[in-house]
């Protein structure tokens, strides 16, 4: 890990209608780079990027400390997190349906930095041809890209990417993890992914999960070569056996 | 021919009338989504700050500059309400639009039962310019100014809002908060503050509806809002929920509509009309008018 | 078993779909690939009924079905899943599973008798949510659930329904590594000697290989192609259009 | 714009379709039959609640108060298998209560019918103009389908108003002649039978809802709330099962009217009214919806609080009160509307709510003890 | 400690002979007509006093007044009423609003229990028991007084301008029977209550050129009604006669207000009686209004009943029918037939602008000139 970390997770534990769904977990994320968090479906990786940006839902607690410069980002409106340069592609993809694609990206321009459009149009051509339909006649790989787009209109301090290439075409996903890649080489990344060979591809450091505890936190090259960990913790031979 | 006339033009000052109580809760209705039974109230608030102002406050009364700075106290009045109810009692409940009704309906209630203990239960008469109870002859026709200046101030109201969505990109955070709250905000978007900011417009709107008619009926009364509101939500859905030039012509048709209905037809045969054409409309394009097609 | 006719579906001048002839086989297990956006999941809302197309014919065995209602389709055997999970989420994960074994059932119609004593019911959702290792969540609201889980309940909602054609739209977005090969059994199961029909869309390569007897290739609402997985998976366009340069 | 607001109807899994929890143990199924056994006893205590009740239970003025409460409980019930249980948000279903009321006394009144041929009649007619009138409606969905309702709803409303061949007596409604109906339902000291009679009906709809959300059809209704187009894909008709739900609540509402038409002797326009329904509505959303007894606490509620706060204006403890509090707290629609607003945020997801939070507060209790 | 009780007990009115008399009032406190129920209880506090002489006592028997607030609600009218005779209250009176009064009424018949029906004009309440009585005016005596403003109706014409619905069918009834009876052509422009643009209708009367234009309208729209046919010349071109309400809404005429003919039921200064300065002197700020007289004399009514009656309410009804008594108004006749009222009427001008207006009588007529005719009792 090189320098100190530009967000450090500790104690995070998360209830939500008296489940104790996050229980102590606790990692960092390196100021370059792409660390994953991986987990099988249900261990908590979407409520890990959710509480850290504030969006626990109602009814739901976070407890714990997420500090990012210095400062805990607990309790702080997610607004401000985002304006202070956290962007997030949610897991859904959570395009506004009934709103075109540019008046999806238009609402993500933010006010004292010039909106990159070139940047997303480049990567996804299609959101510049498609600007005046209606984001929910969107197909599902469309709209994940329009989410992604949303996300690199701007440029942030740290990225959390919750399973950007789900959905996608294998062509569009070689295109996304290179994006992603060009785009951790300024801006770090906190990134949840299931296709490994992305992973492979991205990851300088991981964090797997394990029913609300981090199981493993290390460096990535060290988890993907040895077939051991990856056969205990993610529970694939090798991760070549999916490309 | 000067029937025609005049049932048109009091048919368009009806239909203004409509229009100024429908924008307002068109615009809270279908952009923030939230379907603000309390509408009424924000009319009663600036019908009565209006009339409270012209008999107390220095400076304003019935004519002239006076009544214009009655009316301008009416409408703040009326958005400071607005504001305030929703910053402390809708604030809590986006997303919860069930206990959104019952706070709605409880405000209403409660809002007209405390104008009524405020100041009774009677009509009181409205301060206005002498020239608003006047007639104007056009093409041989009486119309009243009253109605006339209705025209004028719906007109108004039509193209400020036309340029407040247009304009600005409160209309675009509105629509998008509406469909997903939290990724608003995740885009790095105050979303309260454009909510609260809708609000004080349709508390504004409706106020300016609360005062001028208030000149329209010459009376304040605190059930006024009321009646005017049903036909308000009428306009409102068939013209199309949200999209503020669908509450226009909705409400120039229901307006003539029920106008000429009233004069060639059976006696009461109009508001029937307009419940049909409700229906009708809502049947055949079940989005309004000028709705959007809704998308699965 | 299952056949499309010309089957197209216009927007105005653009055509998402566009003359699709398909034909599935009884115990068939058809891929269908494409770019995002070919129309993919379009085809799958004309099959299942849910759009009316511009044009075109859908059969089921034989017979014109285009004009049905979405459940009357059903009742003929057609099932599908949602891309995005579409699970009933105020209901729990079984009784969301139930629901779907009544409807196939029959008996729905049935206002005056005890739904929790229907023991079949019961055994066949507990079956199904068994298969798709999601016993464990089943008190749990649908809702609530991880978006791995709504993928395995969509799946289960479907093998509720013992469909004989059925429609996967993407079943293997978000599932986690370690699940997929157990959701991938679970899909060859569905089909092999009982005579039912797949027609499956996904981006996994892989799962799509191991599964499929034929490929579709599906670029801008036209079939390009609809051959052996060997043939497609050579084809230069197939390779330049969709698969780009592999990982 | 969208339509969430009735795509997203309360999200309560249904009572009937969850798990029984453990605690109440055995004994929990058979609670509703205590209450309605004690409710049935209660005309036979002097039992005094002052403050709560103007004289003893067993009163003629309580019984009479009650047996309107009960009927709304029913009505809240009855309303909320469309609203609750379905998500189908109907601002039309006075429409129904109304002809129930209104059928029940033109066909007394007007047409000299016996009452049980009257009360047939109507329950039948009005479960034909639900059918009828949910048909046509139901081709949309969502806040269309509110308005549409409310349409029909404001055309009775309107008929009745008009006064149509002198058959509704109009805005001065229509008094039951109470000449041929059974002489145990006439008079105050029969009140009794009537509070009796607005029991049954209670009881007969909260059974009814009961049974039906526990039912195959129920269990479709549940899922018709959360996703329309799933339940059509399962191959199961949509239009069919709402229509189901809006004929079988249509049909409810309007045997409450003819229970209400008995308790009240005749028929005023007040019921024909879009407040009504939104009424209903409130009702169900007090108590929560979706709930066995949330909507009967509601209504029974509601109509306690609409009742009882003319009486609580007027009350010395009121008036005794400086002019700011006493003037506003004497008007009973503000007392009201204030206490709606406050349910909402000490009763979130409505009184029915209260048991599962109060459930932990206890369960932690003893706990606290021991720190 | 709970006891235990028969459900159909009702406790018996008095019995012993110095208990007090209970008297329920049901009437509105609250709701649209809450200014009107004030005025009617301040009437019958006065009347109460001026018929006990100060004792609030007849004989021995204090008159012992329970007050309920029904807001208009014929549904809790009914429940109070039902409350009230549970109790052993032989008199209810009260009934602001004509659908309570209405509903109210079969409940008095069928409890056998006295009901003085208050500020409810509708004509349905006179004959419609042996036990329901009224001590307010009924819509057939107004139209009786509007009748008197155009001297022979004889081929003249006559235009009933109401709103739909029960209140508008029994106006224009009775000026077809009243004025039309007396040789009139009596048509009616009718419009929805909820009307708010009156422009159509004040056409369609205009272009009827009436000789007397009878207007009825009740309601929250009637100040943009009037300034409406003011606007379209209506008020100008014919006699236009209409009912004088309450003080408050007089300055809601606006300039219409001085170019009208009022029909008046009461205003203050209408007649200068000693029940009416005895009224005047008792009411909270000194001035009579429309409903005062109506409280009034059922107070009247009520002390008569006693003194005839005591407890039982067929000596009360024998002393009521028939009665004729010095109410504010002037000489009321309680007819036995169906108990009408039989109540002086008044002509009124207004004068004034601004918010300060008065009216000044223009002419009375007795009580015998507006007696509706006699109608079958019929329950
Ligand atoms: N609102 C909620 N109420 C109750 N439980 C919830 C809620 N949201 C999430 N959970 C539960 O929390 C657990 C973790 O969910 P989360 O979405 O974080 O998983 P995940 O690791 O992102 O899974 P996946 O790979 O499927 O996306 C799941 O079991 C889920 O059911
Ligand atoms: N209402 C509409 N207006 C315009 N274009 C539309 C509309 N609905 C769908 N489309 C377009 O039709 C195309 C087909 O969409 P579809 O969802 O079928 O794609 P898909 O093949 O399923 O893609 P994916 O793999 O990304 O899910 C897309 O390009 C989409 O943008
Ligand atoms: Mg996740
Ligand atoms: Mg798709």
């Amino acid at each position: 890990m090189t320098g100190e970390p530009i967000l450090s997770v500790e104690d995070l534990s998360v209830r939500i209608a008296g489940l104790h769904i996050l229980q102590g977990v606790s990692f960092t994320v390196a100021p370059t780079g792409v660390t994953v968090l991986l987990g099988r479906n249900g261990v908590g990786k979407t409520t890990t990027l959710r509480a850290v940006l504030g969006l626990t839902p109602r009814g739901g607690e976070a407890r714990g400390t997420v500090r990012m410069g210095g400062r805990d980002l607990l309790d702080r409106p997610t607004h401000r997190l985002v304006r202070a340069g956290l962007g997030y592609v949610p897991e859904d993809r959570d395009v506004f349906a009934g709103l075109t694609v540019a008046e999806n990206l238009r609402l993500a321009e933010r006010r004292g930095s010039t909106p990159a459009y070139d940047r997303v149009f480049a990567l996804f051509p299609e959101l510049d041809r498609r600007g005046r339909q209606r984001a929910g006649s969107l197909s599902g790989g469309q709209q994940q890209m329009l989410a992604i787009g949303r996300v690199l209109l701007n440029d942030n301090r740290l990225l959390l990417v919750d399973e950007p290439t789900k959905g996608l075409a294998p062509k569009v996903v070689t295109e996304v993890a290179e994006a992603l890649e060009r785009v951790a080489e300024t801006v770090p990344v906190l990134l949840v992914e299931q296709n490994l060979a992305v992973v492979r591809r991205l990851a300088t450091d991981a964090v797997v999960l394990s029913a609300g505890r981090v199981a493993w936190a290390g460096g990535a090259g060290e988890l993907l070569g040895s077939a051991e960990l990856t056969r205990s913790l993610l529970g694939v031979g090798t991760p070549e056996v999916r490309a | 021919m000067n029937t025609i006339v005049l049932l048109t033009l009091t048919g368009l000052g009806l239909a203004a009338l409509y229009f100024l109580v429908a924008s307002g809760l068109s615009l809270v209705f279908g952009l923030a989504d939230v379907l603000n039974f309390a509408h009424g109230l924000f009319l009663g608030v600036g019908a009565y700050g209006t009339w409270w102002a012209a008999g107390n406050l220095p400076g304003a009364g019935g004519e002239g500059l006076g009544f214009v700075l009655a009316v301008a106290f009416g409408v703040a009045a009326g958005t400071l309400v607005a504001v305030l109810v929703e910053l402390v009692l809708i604030r809590p409940l986006y997303s919860r639009t069930i206990e959104q009704v019952l706070v709605t309906v409880g405000l209403s209630l409660a809002g007209v039962a405390l104008l009524q203990a405020t100041w009774g239960a009677d009509a009181r008469p409205f301060p206005r310019p002498a020239w608003t109870r006047q007639v104007t002859g056009i093409l041989g026709a009486q119309v009243p100014n009253g109605g006339l200046l209705l025209i004028v101030a719906a007109a108004a109201v039509l193209g400020a809002l036309l340029a407040f969505l247009r304009w600005t990109r409160y209309g675009l955070i509105i629509r998008a908060g509406v469909e997903n709250r939290e990724m608003v905000t995740a885009l790095g978007i105050d979303v309260r503050r454009a909510f609260t900011l809708v609000f004080a417009i349709g508390g504004a709107a409706a106020a300016l509806a609360g005062a001028l008619g208030g000149v329209y009926f010459g009376t304040v009364s605190p059930g006024q809002g009321g009646s005017l509101l049903i036909f308000a939500f009428i306009v409102v859905v068939i013209g199309g929920m949200g999209s503020v030039v669908g509450s226009a012509y909705a409400a120039v048709a229901v307006g003539l509509l029920q106008q000429f209905v009233n004069y060639y037809g059976a006696s009461g045969v109009g508001d029937l009309c307009v419940v049909a054409l409700l229906a009708v409309v809502l049947l055949l394009r079940p989005q309004g008018i000028a709705g959007k097609v809704a998308h699965a | 078993m299952l056949a499309t006719r010309a089957l197209t579906w216009r927007i105005g001048e653009v055509a998402i779909v566009d003359g699709v002839h398909l034909d599935l086989a009884p115990g068939e297990f058809l891929g269908v690939i494409g770019p995002n956006g070919a129309g993919k999941t379009s085809l799958f809302n004309l099959i299942t009924g849910l759009r009316p197309p511009t044009a075109g014919q859908v059969l089921l065995d034989g017979e014109d079905v285009t004009a049905l209602p979405p459940h009357r389709r059903a009742r003929r055997g057609l099932g599908r899943t949602f891309q995005s999970s579409s699970v009933f989420g105020s209901l729990t994960v079984r009784e969301n599973v139930r629901l779907a074994v009544q409807a196939h059932r029959g008996g729905s119609m049935k206002l005056w008798r005890r739904a929790a004593a229907d023991r079949g019911v019961a055994a066949a959702a507990d079956a199904a949510l068994d298969r798709v290792g999601l016993h464990h969540r089943g008190t749990a609201l649908a809702g609530t659930l991880a978006h791995g889980e709504k993928r395995k309940l969509e799946i289960a909602l479907l093998l509720a329904g013992e469909p004989r054609v059925m429609l996967l739209d993407e079943p293997m977005a978000g599932v986690s590594a370690e699940d997929v090969p157990e959701l991938v059994a679970v899909i060859r199961s569905l089909t092999g000697d009982s005579g039912r029909s797949v027609l499956m869309v996904e981006h996994h390569m892989d799962v799509i290989l191991e599964l499929a007897d034929r490929i579709a290739v599906m670029h801008h609402g036209a079939l390009l192609a609809c051959d052996t997985p060997e043939t497609v998976m050579a084809d230069a366009t197939v390779q330049e259009a969709y698969l780009g340069e592999a990982l | 714009m969208t339509d969430s607001m009735v795509e997203a109807p309360p999200a309560r899994v249904p009572d009937e379709l969850t798990p029984h929890r453990r605690g109440w143990h055995g004994l929990r199924p058979y609670l509703p039959l205590v209450a309605l056994a004690v409710a049935a006893v209660l005309p036979y205590s002097t039992l005094e609640l002052p403050g709560v009740f103007e004289g003893p239970l067993n009163s003629p003025g309580t019984l009479q108060l009650l047996a309107v409460c009960l009927v709304f409980g029913g009505l809240a019930a009855g309303y909320d298998l469309l609203f609750g249980r379905t998500g189908m948000l109907s601002f039309g279903h006075a429409l129904y209560f109304a002809a129930g009321v209104y059928g029940t006394d033109i066909l007394v009144t007007r047409a000299g019918l016996p009452l049980w041929q009257a009360a047939l009649l109507t329950i039948v007619g009005g479960t034909i103009l639900a059918g009828l009138l949910g048909a046509v409606a139901l081709r949309t969905a969502g806040i269309a389908f509110a308005m549409v309702t409310l349409a029909f709803a404001q055309v009775g409303a309107i008929l009745v108003a008009r006064d149509f061949g002198g058959l509704t007596g109009g805005e001065e409604g229509l008094p039951l002649d109470v000449s041929g109906l059974p002489a145990g339902l006439v008079g105050v000291a029969n009140t009794v039978n009537l509070y009796w009679l607005a029991l049954a009906y209670l009881a007969l709809v909260v059974f009814v809802v009961h049974r039906v959300s526990g039912s195959p059809t129920g269990r479709v209704l549940a899922g018709l709330r959360d996703d329309e187009r799933r339940i059509g894909v399962l191959g199961l008709d949509p239009y069919r099962f709402k229509l189901v739900a809006f004929t079988l609540a249509g049909g409810l509402a309007a045997g409450g009217g003819v229970v209400y038409c008995l308790i009240v002797g005749g028929a005023s326009p007040h019921i024909t009214s879009s407040e009504l329904t939104l009424s209903l509505l409130v009702m169900v959303v007090l108590g929560g919806p979706g709930t066995r007894w949330g909507p009967v606490l509601g209504g029974v509620g509601y109509m306690y609080l609409d009742h009882r706060l003319t009486a609580f204006g007027s009350s010395d403890a009121v008036e005794s009160l400086p002019a700011f509090l006493s003037r506003p707290l004497s008007q009973p629609l503000f007392v009201l509307g204030t206490v709606f607003i406050l349910a909402v945020y000490f009763f979130p997801g409505g009184l029915a709510s209260l048991r599962s939070r109060l459930g932990p507060l206890t369960r932690h209790l003893p706990a606290r003890r021991t720190p | 400690a709970t006891a235990c009780g028969s459900p159909q007990d009702t406790a018996s009115g008095g019995g012993d002979g110095a208990a007090p008399v209970k008297v329920g009032l049901v009437y509105s406190q609250s709701g649209a007509l809450a200014s009107y129920g004030k005025q009617y209880i301040e009437g019958f506090r006065a009347g109460l006093d001026f018929a006990t002489r100060g004792t609030g006592k007849v004989g021995d028997r204090a008159i012992e007044v329970t007050e309920v607030d029904d807001a208009g609600d014929p549904a809790k009218a009914v429940s109070a009423a039902k409350d009230l005779i549970g109790k052993g209250t032989k008199i209810i009176a009260g009934s602001t609003s004509s659908g309570v009064a209405l509903q109210v009424a079969p409940i008095a018949a069928q409890n056998k229990v006295l009901f003085i029906s208050g500020p409810a004009a509708t004509d349905a309440v006179t004959g419609a028991n042996r036990y329901t009585f009224r001590s307010g005016r009924q819509s057939y005596q107004d139209v009786v007084t509007a009748k008197s403003f155009i001297g022979d109706p004889t081929g003249k014409k006559v235009v009933v301008f109401a709103q739909d619905g029960a209140f508008g069918d029994a106006n224009e009834a009775a000026v077809k029977a009243v004025i039309g009876g007396a040789g009139a052509t009596v048509s009616s422009v009718r419009a929805p209550a909820s009307a708010t643009e009156f422009t159509p209708f004040a056409s369609q009367i205009r272009s009827a050129k009436p000789d007397l234009l009878f207007v009825a309208w009740a309601g929250t729209t009637a100040p943009a009604m009037w300034q409406t046919l003011d606007q379209q010349g209506v008020l100008s071109s014919t006699t236009v006669v209409t009912g004088l309400d309450i003080r408050a809404s007089w300055p809601t005429f606006g300039a219409a207000g001085t170019k009208i003919s009022f029909l008046s039921h009461w205003f203050d200064g209408a007649a200068d009686t000693e029940a009416a300065k005895a009224a005047k002197a008792k009411v909270p700020g000194g001035t009579l209004d429309l409903f005062h007289p109506d409280g009034f004399a059922a107070a009247q009514m009520v002390v008569r009943a006693v003194e005839q009656g005591g407890d039982d309410v067929d000596k009360m009804i024998k002393g009521l029918e028939g009665w004729s008594f010095e109410g504010v108004k002037g000489t009321m006749t309680i007819r036995a037939e169906d108990h009408a009222l039989l109540q002086p009427m008044f002509q009124a001008k207004l004068t004034g602008s601004g918010s300060a207006y008065t009216a000044t009588a223009q002419k009375s007529l007795t009580g015998d000139e507006t007696a509706p005719p006699v109608g079958q009792m019929k329950g």
